[in-house]
């Protein structure tokens, strides 16, 4: 193809973005859109995998069985994110096998929040209710971006993280109203998820790499302080409806801009974590490659038994 | 106090808690997202019934406790499940050969318990047996992908089903609860359940090109509340929070 | 009661606890009965050192708590050990990894300890401190032998070291009750031991022919009850009895 | 070496053991001698080295400071048993490391009751006063037997037995003088361990093998049935002390002869467990051929730089 065809196609493509009409899997499109697309739908699938991991750590010490059918319910319905999002991402010619690769190689990234332990059971709340809230923040955009199968995937996803997010609110709101143990851990849990929940958001605008392409193809329509900003007067409140304290002297109600001031986050850290050096960044590495490679001789089970089956059904057929 | 029921409904459901349970472990550690999904639901499916069968254990008991305190309060020779259940998650063919010994029990179990003149439990049952005829598909192929797959999984298939068979004989002895319920048309007569199920057993594990075990030794115990030293582990951990933090609500 | 007291004992004695909670799990599954009896007497000296710490604590806080009460029916963030101790014995090279880096800070902090006002404090350093002089000995001859034997090994040595250097850095930080307890001249100041401290280590492992982490970047929080994934398990198992059996003696 | 000279030699070798003088390694001895020791005193360091397995399965759950400190101590005293009897028995002339592969193809055998799960904290207490009560009963007639390294060897394992026998009885005595609950468990530890107690001391004397030819030596001094006999005479009395039940509703005292009559004991059972089909058969094997497994690299590093050492040590003398 001749430089000025390609162009010309990038100029219709640009141009149905802006009309709002879907990309789908057949369509031509330009090799960085392809590229930024795996990138980040590959980072979202491998997020809800990995995710999988702080929350599986309770399943076996949730405090009722009524908790305990639920969170395991929240992290099925995480697998089946991931497996969307992976399916999604197959559609751009990539394979399940080779992401996967990507992750363990730690080639690619996923979510830095997933990094941190989850202590106590009241994480359980605070993940819902922090980390999800967050995500949805981040996600709910989304359900409009130009790519179909990652917009009509993201439908599905936020529908169920806006269901996650308000069962991790209930479970903080009865620790809130039970006994000082049971506040006091949910305090603790506020206390250690909220800088990062904050740092979800991702970096400053300042520091923001990708951010104006990715307005273009709406992969993003805020900026990341703006959903900051977001997420932090939406927050607020609900933490003051369960009783709780925000661990931030210098957050305060500005009347004039009509939201919250906050203090300054530490960024040392968010890089620190991002870079691989968080708290769980080798465990989660550990716990996932491990599946995988003690996984290996099932998953070539049962390929060799699928192979057995389609000769044997050749077989019939002649 | 209907002393015999309520050990009745223990003995039924805590085989679905422990297993529940040791299935909740696998939780994103297994081979695929695929059967990530497929055992968190299998733990699921079987916590559910639980909950069904320990809030009819705890009206039975009215003395104001809860399910939870069924379930995660009692001392460790107090629950009635059998061995095979809390046998651990040595490597993914342990893990779904102990499935399927159950899932073809549980499934025959439920048949006949769908008739008790216990319309609760008989409710539960037809309740559950669908989710366990899903169960028994499910784990039934996989103990054929992995029989039939390559010679390393049949090597280790075949390992499994060797080792976990020792404790597929209990499934069919009865406590005295149980045979009084049975007299009661309450309880499902397991030994009547043993011939049906070591033939459907064996289809799948010939299917499997796997050899059914011939060994004639086999474990009990977890009946009359003795188990293995693995279970004491389990419960450290199921029982962890409720110990840890006594009447409080979740 | 004379708070930052009590939380500077349990600071010190909570390390020797945990670890040897880790040594217990090892014993009778070493590399050799040798191995399994050096490290069953490792454990075995730490707890007892343990015990000399919580009968003083005990007394401090002059409730009628015992010594059990305080190793095992705290909640998991009144536990102050460092992450170090409470990493998991993922194979050999980790356990001994974990044992010498924790021994030589212990040497060092034990012979500060000894000029302790306190003279309950002092005394317990007087008399441990051979004992972890052996320790020492133990685990830097195991660093060596792993680290300078096979490519196998040493890749292994070097793997643990790796790891778990990120936990050294804590040993030298200071809590509010740290710093009181310096300023009386009751605590060690610890800050003061990290130059010798990597120094003493780095001899070691250059000897073992291993390299030296580079990393930067460390993690911290035991110091102020704030621990890893790992720890919830383990107190499970070690307040199983206590929680279970409340009110009791043994 | 003629027939009439070998004859001569084993009169006087048997003329020795019967003036009570003791056999020492660099003696003659008739092969049968050396080969019925070292399947006797290897057994011996099996059980000891697998015994360590039901009790180290409650370290990190003893009940209080004090307890788990002397477990601890307890089982350390096991391992060192069986690293001196596996000392006597390599100065029969067998390596460590053939014993082992003896013990993890399972050639040798080793107790039978270690083959029973340890479930509550009583067994601890169970284990010590009935197991190791048993045990003394067997060896310490041992401490005269006429191989001078064994008979050396027991007489300090005798010593430290009958310390952990005490120790195991006053974990009984606590418990059947504490809570209902802990009675309760006492009285179930009894019932589990009683008949594998009683079973140790043997098969009854019709089905004994080897028994005249280990009188002869020392190696025995009273048949399985009198030791059995000894044994339940002098536990049945310590029961009553602690006021739990044994599981035998035959036991009753005999007046014309001065001891129990008991009940009859399930040989089926025993034979079970023998033949590798007990509770814990297989799990007791895994978790010894696990740790050997496990160990190699350990063990080979460990030799490795002992060579590299003595290398540089030779160097430096030249």
């Amino acid at each position: 193809m001749g430089e000025e065809q390609i162009k010309n196609l990038e100029a219709q493509f640009e141009a149905r973005i802006a009309r709002d009409e879907k990309i789908e899997p057949k369509d031509w499109m330009p090799e960085k859109y392809r590229q930024t697309h795996i990138r980040q739908i590959s980072q979202h699938a491998h997020s809800e995998v990995v995710g999988m991991l702080p929350e599986g750590n309770w399943i076996t010490r949730a405090p009722s069985l009524r908790r305990k059918v639920a969170l395991l319910a929240k992290i099925q319905d995480e697998a089946g994110h991931g497996l969307y999002l992976y399916s999604a991402c197959e559609t751009l010619g990539v394979s399940r096998d080779e992401l996967y690769e990507q992750l363990h190689s730690g080639k690619a990234k996923y979510s830095s929040i997933f990094n941190y332990p989850t202590i106590t059971w009241a994480d359980m709340g605070a993940i819902g209710w922090l980390v999800d809230g967050a995500a949805i923040i981040n996600q709910v955009p989304l359900c409009n971006t130009s790519y179909g199968p990652y917009a009509r995937a993201m439908v599905r996803v936020c529908k169920e993280e806006s269901f996650h997010q308000r069962q991790g609110y209930e479970i903080m709101l009865k620790l809130a109203n039970g006994t000082p143990e049971q506040k006091a851990m949910a305090q603790d849990a506020l206390n250690r998820w909220w800088w990062p929940s904050l740092m979800m958001l991702g970096p400053t605008d300042a520091e923001s790499v990708h951010t104006e392409q990715s307005m273009k193809w709406k992969l993003k329509r805020k900026s990341n302080d703006e959903l900051r900003q977001q997420f932090i007067d939406q927050t607020v409140p609900q933490a003051d409806i369960l009783g709780l304290t925000i661990p931030d002297p210098d957050l305060k109600w500005n009347e004039e801009k009509g939201s919250y001031d906050f203090g300054e986050i530490d960024w040392d850290e968010f890089w620190q974590v991002v870079k691989g050096h968080g708290p769980c960044n080798k465990e989660r590495m550990k716990a996932r490659v491990g599946a995988w490679e003690r996984g290996e001789w099932v998953r070539d089970a049962a390929m060799a038994y699928a192979e057995k089956q389609q000769k044997r059904k050749e077989k019939q057929v002649v | 106090m209907k002393e015999n029921l309520y050990k009745y409904i223990l003995g039924i459901a805590d085989n679905s808690l422990i297993l529940g349970q040791r299935l909740g472990e696998l939780t994103g550690h297994g081979p695929s997202l695929e059967t990530d999904i497929a055992c968190t639901n299998l733990s699921l499916d079987l916590l559910g019934q639980v909950r069904s069968y320990y809030q009819y254990a705890a009206k039975i008991l009215g003395n104001g406790k809860t399910e939870d305190d069924i379930a995660m309060l009692r001392l460790e020779h107090e629950y009635l499940n059998v061995l095979l259940v809390e046998q651990p998650n040595t490597d993914f063919a342990y893990s779904m050969g102990r499935q399927f010994l159950f899932d073809v029990y549980h499934f025959l179990f439920l048949n006949e318990l769908q008739k008790s003149t216990d319309i609760t439990l008989s409710a539960i049952a037809i309740k559950s047996i669908k989710e366990v005829s899903y169960h028994q598909r499910f784990s039934s192929d996989w103990i054929k992908r992995l029989g039939d797959g390559t010679e390393e999984s049949h090597q280790k298939m075949q390992t499994a089903i060797d080792d976990l068979w020792t404790y597929t004989d209990e499934l069919f002895r009865q406590t005295e609860a149980d045979i009084a319920m049975v007299t009661e048309g309450v309880g499902v007569d397991v030994t009547k359940l043993k011939d049906t199920y070591y033939k459907k057993v064996a289809e799948v594990l010939e299917e499997a090109t796997l050899k059914i075990p011939e060994s004639k030794y086999f474990q009990k115990g977890g009946k009359h509340g003795i188990h293995t030293e693995h279970m004491g582990y389990l419960l450290a951990d199921l029982q962890y929070m409720q110990r840890t933090y006594p009447n409080m609500e979740w």
